[in-house]
């Protein structure tokens, strides 16, 4: 079982590693793509025969890394359980899909970036199966990093437009700001209860025996989480991130990696159960995070960033969940979440790719031009707005009866208009961009098979996940009878409102704004945020520069002026010592005599 | 009897018999010449003109004492005694036959090399005093020829000093008793020679005599010397070459070693050296001399590596013997 | 008193005087002259105390050293005769008291040291045994002074080399 | 005679060495005074071995010699030199180390 788990996470390192270490192939662009795919292919076969293994306990294979007097203090390992069997495979696939639509949305990319973007793609997929898999912190943390770093490097990929650049930087620095209260947490764990390893913590959690006083440990970790999971007030670098291509943003920031945060809350819940008051801060936050993305996902033009708001916006669902106690409901959502919003990023892609733009302004009567998109954009859409029978109400459904059950009122209500915002943001961009009255510009057409293949595939699968939990009755939670009315209530009045306001135009967005005017200004400017972090960084940073070089050029300069002003006037002085005529020098040597007899006399 | 007075009266002795000794070798260096020349020589003062050097000796003491001009005066008037003095002090070691002689030293071949190195001092002063550019040419010629000739002469003297095993004279000749070292096979005679050759050129004389050299220098460092100064210096070299083959008749022909009572040993030993003198004033009067090159080439690309070589060979030879000396 | 005391005191006298003769005439020529006054004095002084060997070498190296040391001097004079090589003093007061310190610091140290009152006697045949030590205890410095003398020789070659 | 006068002779001698070392403006001045101070040294030699009986001393002075005539070539060869180079050998314009 381990050794399929190990085929799905070496077969991605060993296409990375091969078009890494041959040029000749990684230049050849096409060729390295199709390398990568079939690796990521392979990892997708293995996940899925994986997948098929009911597992009862854990399964955990380990090898010993760091060497310690008591045996090792750290191994590598895998470590297979459902959690882990599930995100293999959401991995898996939608890397797959993503790398196989790249090979149509990057087709007029160089070859040699090609085979750059398809050998960090290759990293990426290794990297996220070995933190899917890792079986211990310090194995977790080290994917963790890698993720970040292959996160960076393809946000990056254009790294000639200076905007990219400095949306990579800003994910990069953003998401590590978590990571030094990950690594933090991860140790004064350790000190805590002496072992890395999940599986003797969730032992010890299980008995109950953890050591008290947990709730600053844990709240660290949940920095690492809530960083990689965009969670309030981290959430900055997501939306800069859609600097990328497309379908890096499908894979990264709507299937994978932003969902690293959750699935280590999820994975570590066990721990965090016992820290109630982290607990209920990470549903507050998330709540939280949820309806404030929501509000700035209403305001937003750009295709892409409305999707990257929605993602925080869902992100902030799951982690309320898992806060709520509900970590199964949150991580349904996740991997629903992870299919529709794939599918949703790809669609976007496809239309961008299509029109050239990503503002939805300049976009309008797309159904018509792109019928296949349209559709998929459409179904993911309403997956996203929760309607039924699609998989989104399903995940999104059970969130609200976690949370409902834990009592949390409030993050409840801010979800619930959540869940409404999201409808009416979602049905703007649908409206706005397929059945507008704008003329789009060019000449749009459908997606090429690469490209539209894997939409399809997504569409299907929402549709059969929906399906298959309808079927099956929810059978994580239990939520009372109102709810699902209630969540079909809110996906049909943001539905409903989104048709007022951009179709039938009874309802102008310019009174709304007026209305919510104050909320309109701040949404639109993201509340601030980006700016007071500016600020702070401008402040702070430059401010503490300047007060260093001041000190370096006036204190430390100035003593070492000080110092070899006097050197050198000393040494000017005692230069003179040195006549060039060595009969002064024998003087020296006459008086070294003379000190010699006057010392052995005063002496005895 | 080592008393002072002793000692003053005997170097007074010694000193007035060298003197005499060295006046009348004059006399017979030129007789000796005039025969190899077919010439008679000096034939009016006295019988057989035996009392020419006297004659000489006169005039000179009676001729003007002329200071050049802008001469280095007190250099130029004691350049002179600072010749003769180290020429007349070698004799003080000198052991003319067993107990007769000033001071037998048991450093005595080395006493005689340091002493008669002094000279070269006197002569450059001379050289120098007179300022004079011939004679200054002259000295500086001669500091040349008598440094390089220096080398091989000690070498040479060195090989009866290894064959006896001691540097007191008197132990040398005692180590002769038997054989002479001049006789001694290869070794002896081929130190000889090398005696012989570099007693002549450290003596300035024919064919090695560049600091003279009348067609070049006029009359070498002494050209401006007259009256008794001049008198001095030539006291001082005949003094120097009388010494130098008494130190040849000692070291190579077995001192006063020789048949008939001890008190014959004196006799025996100056009519030795007097056949030294005469063999090197043979050597001077048939000779052309040779150039300066020549003479340095001579000496440190043959007589030093010859001596040098020699003297080493001795010195195996008596270790392969087991041990030098009389015994 | 003796013998050895006169000659002592005589030589002692011809030594300072020709030494500093030799430190404070005008004239190099002479200088140089003086030195080698200074050098037989030294010679008689190792008489004096029973080197005769010393006295030797001495007298041999010095001779050829100091007439050497003429000839040098007056090739760097550039005229072969002429008025004495001149050759003047400076700052003699500062060169007087430091030397007047050193030999006073020097007699104060030798005036409390404890020195041997009377001679030992030093075996018979002087020459003899310094030939023995030379080529027993102290061999290792002789063949080294050999390799010294060797070096000294190509070096002063070396330098004093006319470039072709 | 005492050790002491031997000693306090050579003391004199080695004081006008250093005198001519410290005062001669020429070159081959400054070697003269070189040469009495290490006579000096070697009379000390000399006396200390023949008060102490010990003829090692003696060896002492006769390496002194030696090395004082390995050091008069060198001396003279190096003041030829400068001589051609700087045209004087005036100990008091030979300071190009001056610092």
């Amino acid at each position: 079982m381990t050794r399929l788990a190990l085929v799905a996470l070496t077969l991605p390192f060993l296409a990375f590693l091969l078009l890494a270490l041959v040029p000749p192939l990684r230049r050849r662009g096409r060729a390295a793509g199709l390398v990568s795919i079939a690796a990521v292919g392979g990892a997708l076969a293995a996940a899925l025969a994986l997948w098929r293994v009911p597992v009862g306990a854990p399964a955990v294979g380990v090898w010993e890394w760091i060497p310690a007097d008591a045996g090792p203090l750290v191994t590598v390992g895998l470590y297979v359980d459902p959690i882990s069997q599930a995100m293999l495979v959401l991995v898996t696939l939608v890397a797959l899909l993503v790398q196989v639509y790249s090979l149509a949305y990057l087709d007029e990319e160089r070859a040699p970036a090609l085979g750059r973007y398809y050998a960090y793609q290759s990293l990426f997929a290794f990297s996220m199966l070995g933190l899917v898999l890792a079986p211990n912190f310090v194995q977790l943390f080290v994917f963790w990093e890698l993720v970040g770093l292959c996160s960076y490097l393809l946000i990056g990929f254009w790294y000639d437009r200076p905007a990219a650049a400095r949306a990579a930087v800003k994910a990069f620095w953003t998401t590590r700001l978590g990571d030094v209260g990950l690594i933090i947490g991860i140790v004064l764990l350790w000190r805590a209860t002496g072992t890395f390893d999940f599986a003797t913590l969730f032992e010890l959690a299980g008995g109950g025996r953890l050591p008290a006083g947990l709730a600053l440990t844990m709240f660290l970790i949940y920095l690492g989480a809530a960083g990689k999971s965009a969670q309030f007030p981290l959430h900055v670098w997501l939306p800069d991130a859609m600097e990328g291509p497309t379908p890096v943003s499908a894979l990264i920031h709507a299937a994978t990696m932003v969902t690293a945060g959750v699935f280590l809350v999820t994975r570590a819940f066990q721990l965090f159960a016992a820290a109630p008051a982290v607990l209920a801060l990470i549903a507050w936050v998330g709540a939280f995070t949820a309806l404030l993305a929501a509000t700035m996902a209403c305001v937003e033009n750009d295709i892409k960033r409305v999707l990257a708001y929605s993602t925080v916006s869902q992100l902030g669902y799951m982690m309320a969940a898992a806060g709520a106690g509900a970590p199964d409901a949150g991580f349904l959502h996740l991997l629903t979440h992870g299919v529709f919003k794939a599918l949703l990023f790809l669609a976007a892609g496809a239309v961008v790719h299509a029109v050239g733009t990503n503002d939805i302004r300049q976009m309008g009567r797309l159904f018509r031009a792109l019928p296949q998109t349209g559709i998929v954009f459409l179904v993911g859409t309403l997956a996203l707005a929760g309607v039924w029978p699609l998989s989104g109400f399903f995940s999104k459904e059970a969130v609200l009866a976690g949370v409902w059950a834990a009592h949390l009122r409030v993050p409840f209500l801010m979800l619930a208009l959540t869940a409404f915002l999201t409808a009416v943001y979602m049905f703007r961009v649908v409206l706005v961009a397929f059945f507008g009255r704008v003329e789009a510009g060019g000449h749009p057409h459908d997606a090429p098979p690469p490209m539209a293949v894997p939409l399809w595939v997504l569409a299907v699968l929402t549709l059969a996940i929906g399906a298959r939990l309808a079927l099956r009755g929810g059978e994580t939670a239990h939520p009372p009878g109102w709810l699902t009315s209630l969540s079909v209530g809110l996906a049909a009045a943001g539905i409903l409102l989104a048709l007022l306001m951009y179709q039938v135009r009874v309802v102008s967005p310019a009174a709304v704004s007026r209305a919510l005017a104050p909320l309109d200004f701040a949404a639109r400017r993201r509340y601030g945020i980006d700016a007071l972090y500016g600020a702070l960084y401008r402040g702070l940073l430059l401010g503490f520069s300047w007060l260093i070089g001041w000190i370096d050029r006036y204190l430390v300069d100035g003593v070492l002026n000080v110092l070899s002003a006097l050197t050198l006037r000393a040494g000017d002085r005692l230069r003179r010592i040195q006549s060039g005529q060595a009969q002064d020098y024998v003087y020296g040597v006459a008086f070294g005599l003379l000190a010699l007899l006057i010392v052995s006399r005063l002496w005895r | 009897m080592t008393s002072p007075l002793r000692d003053l009266v005997a170097a007074v002795v010694l000193l007035n018999a060298v003197i005499g000794l060295v006046t009348y070798v004059t006399l017979l260096e030129r007789k000796f010449a005039a025969r190899m020349q077919s010439r008679i020589g000096p034939y009016r003062v006295g019988p057989h003109g035996l009392l020419q050097p006297i004659a000489d000796a006169l005039k000179l003491m009676m001729k003007e004492d002329v200071v050049p001009a802008r001469s280095d005066r007190w250099v130029y008037n004691l350049a002179p005694l600072a010749f003769l003095l180290p020429c007349l002090l070698i004799f003080a070691t000198i052991p003319f036959a067993p107990g007769l002689g000033l001071a037998d030293l048991n450093i005595g071949v080395l006493f005689f090399l340091a002493v008669s190195a002094l000279e070269i001092v006197g002569l450059f002063m001379g050289g120098w005093g007179s300022n004079n550019k011939y004679a200054l040419l002259s000295a500086m010629r001669g500091v040349n020829q008598i440094i390089s000739y220096e080398l091989p002469f000690i070498f040479a003297a060195l090989v009866p000093v290894v064959l006896s095993g001691t540097l007191r004279l008197g132990g040398i000749v005692e180590a002769q008793r038997g054989l002479w070292f001049a006789a001694w096979p290869v070794v002896g005679q081929a130190a000889f020679l090398a005696y012989l050759v570099a007693m002549i050129a450290a003596e300035n004389r024919a064919p090695f005599d560049i600091l003279e050299a009348e067609s070049e220098l006029v009359a070498g460092f002494r050209v401006e010397y007259s009256g008794m100064k001049f008198a001095l210096i030539q006291l001082g070299e005949y003094a120097h070459v009388l010494a130098t083959s008494y130190l040849g008749a000692l070291l190579f022909l077995g001192g006063w070693l020789g048949p008939g009572p001890a008190w014959l040993g004196a006799v025996w030993f100056t009519g030795k050296a007097l056949v030294v003198f005469l063999l090197v004033t043979w050597v001077r009067w048939s000779f052309v001399r040779i150039r300066v090159d020549q003479i340095l080439a001579i000496s440190w690309k043959l007589l030093l590596p010859a001596t040098l070589a020699l003297l080493l060979a001795t010195a195996g030879w008596v270790a392969y013997r087991g041990g030098a000396g009389v015994a | 008193m003796t013998l050895e005391t006169g000659a002592f005191w005589g030589l002692a006298a011809v030594l300072l005087a020709s030494s500093l003769a030799v430190v404070l005439t005008r004239n190099l020529f002479h200088s140089v002259l003086y030195l080698a006054v200074a050098i037989v004095a030294t010679g008689g002084v190792f008489l004096l105390l029973d080197a005769a060997f010393l006295f030797g070498v001495q007298l041999l190296l010095y001779a050829g050293g100091v007439v050497t040391i003429v000839v040098f001097a007056i090739m760097l004079t550039e005229r072969l005769v002429g008025e004495g090589i001149g050759q003047t003093s400076r700052y003699l007061i500062n060169g007087a008291v430091v030397s007047v310190a050193v030999f006073v610091g020097v007699l104060l140290f030798v005036g409390q040291a404890p020195l041997p009152a009377a001679r030992r006697p030093l075996g018979a045949d002087v020459t003899r045994a310094l030939g023995e030590l030379l080529l027993t205890r102290y061999v290792l410095a002789f063949e080294l002074l050999a390799v010294l003398l060797v070096t000294a020789l190509l070096g002063a070659l070396y330098l004093a080399r006319t470039d072709e | 005679m005492t050790l002491q006068a031997y000693v306090i002779l050579s003391a004199a001698v080695f004081a006008i060495g250093l005198l001519g070392v410290l005062t001669r403006r020429n070159a081959i001045g400054i070697l003269l005074g070189i040469e009495l101070m290490l006579n000096a040294v070697n009379i000390n030699f000399v006396a200390f071995a023949r008060f102490n009986g010990d003829p090692a001393g003696m060896v002492f002075a006769l390496f002194t010699i030696a090395i004082t005539v390995a050091e008069v070539a060198v001396g003279l060869a190096i003041v030829i030199v400068i001589f051609r180079i700087r045209r004087t050998i005036d100990a008091d314009r030979l300071d190009l180390l001056k610092g």
